[in-house]
């Protein structure tokens, strides 16, 4: 009868309103200020700059390649380079940036930066809160708010995170087996022939 | 003056403004709404002749506005269905450009 | 004691009137009751306004499992206050095209067009503010003039989507209008009478306590529910509001409106829903009467206001419940359904004033009414074959 | 005039409401400004019903020509395009004919009721005049007009449909 699927639909809105009042479990809202939703491990939000160690300026991935900054879509990177250089994590020196901007206002969250970071320096965050009433300053964040530590890296992609230390910390080993038989070659140059040519040695482990 | 007059006078007024828009508009739903306050002019005439004539239990004259609002509906109705079929044909409104009886 | 008590209860309202016109010098008084009047209308039925509103907000979103607006004040209650701000400092954005006056003038043709009809309404015993004896007449006329604020807002606004929202409304208001009008006349065939109030009064008759209200007859229901039908479609509610489909159109002819003219237009949709409960009310549901002889000694004024606010809570509910329907099922809906049965109610209705009293007219009615009602049911669920869709008039 | 001035001034207003929607009503250049000023001038008419006591008859008007009439001519005006203003002039050719003809009706009809001035009631009839009374009339004495009236809209209505329905035949062609 004409009818009859409006009655069956009025009883079943009706069974919902009735029952989000008895079983809190319909409710599926997650009052947000005061709760939150347990974080999402993939999530991502923003780029930031992974440092190691305790000392955020020193030691910044970054070497300011400038791959990111032409990679961005809507080029919301802006990187100045140093002058000077400071050692890397391998202990190799390097030139670091000396301004790294992202304006948040224009960054799309496409996570290309990430991609394509061959120093494995920028990450997403998943931090959200990222409002604020200063509309020019405060959206565009420089190298000192996006720089987060390696621990920090772990806490929000703890398997990504891992990953990433892994091969890190391979690459340290592959370097440092290399310098050291380079070290060993040389050494072994130097008893053979006392005036061979310490310097090339040290440009072939540049060059890699 | 009586109120009367006043009444016929204001209806006289409407029905010229009608008439005049009847006879001048090139669009011929102008036209139309002419015709319409023409004939609302008369409906005010005979409310008001209803209204202070002898008879006013009668009820004569308020029957006749009833029915004329009635017709006038009737009128409105089959008048732009006219416009609207005479558009489709022509693609036009125009009251000057339709001046051939050939479809 | 206890029965003076209750009568001065219930004619609260009109002895405060009278007692503040007395305060004044005569040849104001007039004047000064009129004011008085269309104040407590606006302030009552602008609050009422906020109640629906919140109410439809937490309603609707107890029903998707949600919890509402709950951060403004205590519960969320004072939410609308929040609303009613907000709109009131926001930007007032014309378009360049537009045409401004019109534009400018289709929210107060509205308001000032859904807040008349109020004039009619018997709010409670003895408080119609003008008791008209054509009153019904007078309602349905402003109620039409309605219309031509949508179009006004359509129209003006030069953008497609307000224009197409604007004749999607004309054309359901046009169509349901119809039935909403036809069932009013079966109740004017059971009382002889256009007057709101002869209405009302007439219902308020008990018999064994229950009362005599048109609802409990069998053409009174079957008029009822095409009613709440007809008044769903006239004030563009869910599952009729198509003028407003934001999936196709936006917002319908109110799209190009912001601030406070966007604000008038809710009052103006939210009002209506009230005042057209409030006539179903008065038509079948007995107005301001009791539901039962003993709770007389509530006032009249709260049995109505009891009465509209359920009807909101249907509305709600509904909105809640039904998806939207296709302009094609809403017109086939309005024309080959809801109207033959009026028509076959209004037939019914005469057959009852000619059967006499007894039960057999009872039977007779209510079988000949679901009779009808499961055929043209049967008949209006046939699917339908749609060919190529052709446009007659964009040729 | 025997009325108190505040009648006056009442009926002064609302013949001014009247005759400007009527006269915007065919001056106007946008159609659909025209058609809104017609119903201007419709509730001027309905306005100057009440104050003549016709209480059903003015709620009828507003009905029927605000509610319906109205919303039919502006559905006409989209229908038939023609709510973009024509660059050419919006009078016809003759207008000047019109003009003088509408004029010279309105002073013929001004003179008319000018000269009966005398002749003309000046005692107003004190009609109380209920809905009731207007239904038993047209159910009793004015019965057949009703019943014509009502086959009238039908054959209208229907001849309506069929005038301005597509013809199937035409888009073949």
């Amino acid at each position: 009868m004409l009818g009859e699927g409006i009655l069956k639909g009025l009883a079943e809105t009706a069974r919902n309103f009735a029952g989000s009042f008895v079983s809190k479990e319909r409710l599926t809202t997650v009052q947000y200020p005061e709760e939150r939703a347990p974080a999402i491990e993939a999530s991502r939000v923003f780029p930031f700059l992974v440092y190691d160690g305790p000392e955020w300026e020193a030691g910044l991935r970054c070497v300011a390649c400038q791959i990111c900054e032409k990679e961005c879509p809507p080029k919301c990177i802006y990187i100045e380079k140093s002058k000077d250089k400071k050692p890397d994590y391998v202990g190799k020196l390097q030139i670091y940036p000396a301004r790294f901007d992202i304006d948040v206002s224009v960054c799309m969250s496409c996570q290309i930066c990430v991609e394509v970071c061959p120093f494995e320096a920028i990450k997403m965050d998943t931090e959200f809160e990222l409002a604020t009433d200063d509309r020019f300053g405060g959206l565009l964040h420089d190298r000192k708010s996006l720089a987060k530590s390696n621990e920090y890296y772990h806490t929000i992609h703890p398997t990504e995170a891992a990953e990433v230390d892994a091969r890190l910390a391979e690459e340290k080993a592959k370097v440092e087996e290399k310098a050291r038989a380079a070290a060993a070659a040389a050494a072994a140059k130097a008893a053979e022939a006392p005036k061979s040519e310490a310097p090339k040695t040290g440009e072939g482990t540049e060059a890699q | 003056m009586s109120p009367l007059s006043g009444y016929l006078l204001v209806a006289a007024l409407v029905f010229a403004i009608g008439l005049a828009g009847a006879l001048t508009r090139r669009n011929a739903i102008l036209v139309l709404i002419g015709i319409e306050l023409m004939l609302n002019a008369a409906n005010l005439n005979l409310i008001a002749f209803w209204r202070y004539g002898p008879h006013p239990e009668a009820l004569t004259g308020l029957m006749f506005a009833v029915f004329s609002i009635a017709i006038a509906a009737a009128e409105a109705a089959v008048g732009l269905g006219l416009v609207i079929s005479i558009y489709r044909h022509l693609k036009t409104t125009d009251l000057d450009e339709i001046n051939r009886m050939k479809g | 004691m206890t029965s003076s008590f209750a009568e001065n209860l219930d004619q609260i309202f009109v002895l405060l009137k009278h007692w503040i016109v007395a305060l004044v010098p005569v040849p104001l008084q007039p004047l000064v009751g009129a004011v008085l009047s269309v104040a407590a209308i606006i302030v009552v039925f602008a609050t009422l306004f906020a109640i629906a509103v919140l109410m439809e907000r937490k309603g609707l979103g107890r029903m998707q499992n949600r919890y509402g607006p709950n951060r403004v004040g205590p519960l969320g209650i004072l939410q609308p206050a929040a609303d009613g701000i907000k709109a009131l400092i926001k930007e007032d954005v014309v378009p360049y095209n537009a045409d401004h006056v019109v534009h400018f003038l289709a929210p107060i043709v509205l308001v000032v067009v859904v807040f008349m009809g109020y004039a009619v309404l018997p709010i409670g015993r003895n408080m119609t503010f003008v008791p008209m004896d054509a009153g019904l007449l007078f309602y349905f006329a402003m109620g039409a003039s309605a219309e031509l604020s949508v179009f006004m807002a359509g129209w003006s606004s030069r953008n497609k989507y307000s224009m197409l929202g604007a004749m999607r409304a004309i054309a359901q208001m046009i169509s349901y209008e119809i039935p909403l009008l036809m069932t009013s006349v079966i109740v004017v065939m059971m009382t002889g009478s256009l007057s709101l109030d002869k209405i009302a009064e007439v219902q308020n008759q008990y018999t064994w306590g229950l009362p005599h209200w048109f609802v409990f007859t069998p053409m009174g229901f079957a008029a009822f529910v095409m009613f709440a039908i007809a008044a769903t479609a006239e004030t563009n509610r869910s599952p009729f509001d198509l003028p407003e489909g934001e999936s196709e159109i936006i917002a319908g002819y109110f799209t190009e409106y912001s601030g406070f003219k966007f604000a008038e237009f809710f009052l103006g949709e939210y009002v209506a829903m009230l005042s057209i409960s409030g006539l179903g009310a008065t038509l079948f549901l007995g107005g301001w009467s009791a539901p039962l002889e003993v709770l007389n000694v509530v006032p009249s004024w709260f049995w109505f206001v009891v009465k509209i606010m359920t009807a909101m809570c249907v509305f709600i509910w509904m909105r809640g419940t039904l998806p939207r329907l296709r302009q094609d099922q809403l017109m086939n809906f309005a024309w080959k359904f809801v109207l033959p049965m009026t028509l076959l109610d209004l037939m019914v209705a005469g057959l009852w004033r000619f059967m006499g009293e007894g039960i057999l007219r009872w039977v007779v009615c209510s079988a000949i009414l679901l009779a009808a009602y499961v055929i043209g049911g049967r008949a209006g669920m046939k699917r339908e074959q749609f060919g190529p869709r052709s446009y007659r008039y964009a040729e | 005039m025997p009325s108190n001035p505040g009648d006056v001034i009442l009926f002064v207003i609302l013949s001014a409401l009247t005759v400007a929607g009527g006269l915007a009503a065919v001056l106007l250049r946008n159609v659909v400004h025209c058609a809104l000023a017609l119903t201007g001038a419709f509730i001027g008419l309905a306005l100057l019903f009440l104050r003549l006591d016709a209480q059903f008859a003015g709620f009828a008007q507003i009905l029927v020509y605000v509610g319906a009439v109205a919303i039919l001519v502006v559905f006409a005006i989209l229908l038939t395009r023609s709510s973009e203003t024509p660059a050419t002039g919006v009078f016809s050719k003759t207008w000047l004919a019109g003009l003088v003809v509408a004029a010279a009706v309105f002073a013929v009809l001004a003179w008319a009721v000018l000269q009966s001035e005398p002749a003309l009631p000046h005692a107003p009839g004190e009609p109380q005049v209920s809905v009731m009374q207007i239904g038993n009339a047209l159910m009793g004495q004015y019965v057949l007009p009703l019943e014509i009236v009502a086959v009238l809209l039908t054959a209208a209505m229907i001849g309506a449909v069929i005038v301005a329905m597509h013809e199937k035949k035409e888009t073949a062609k």
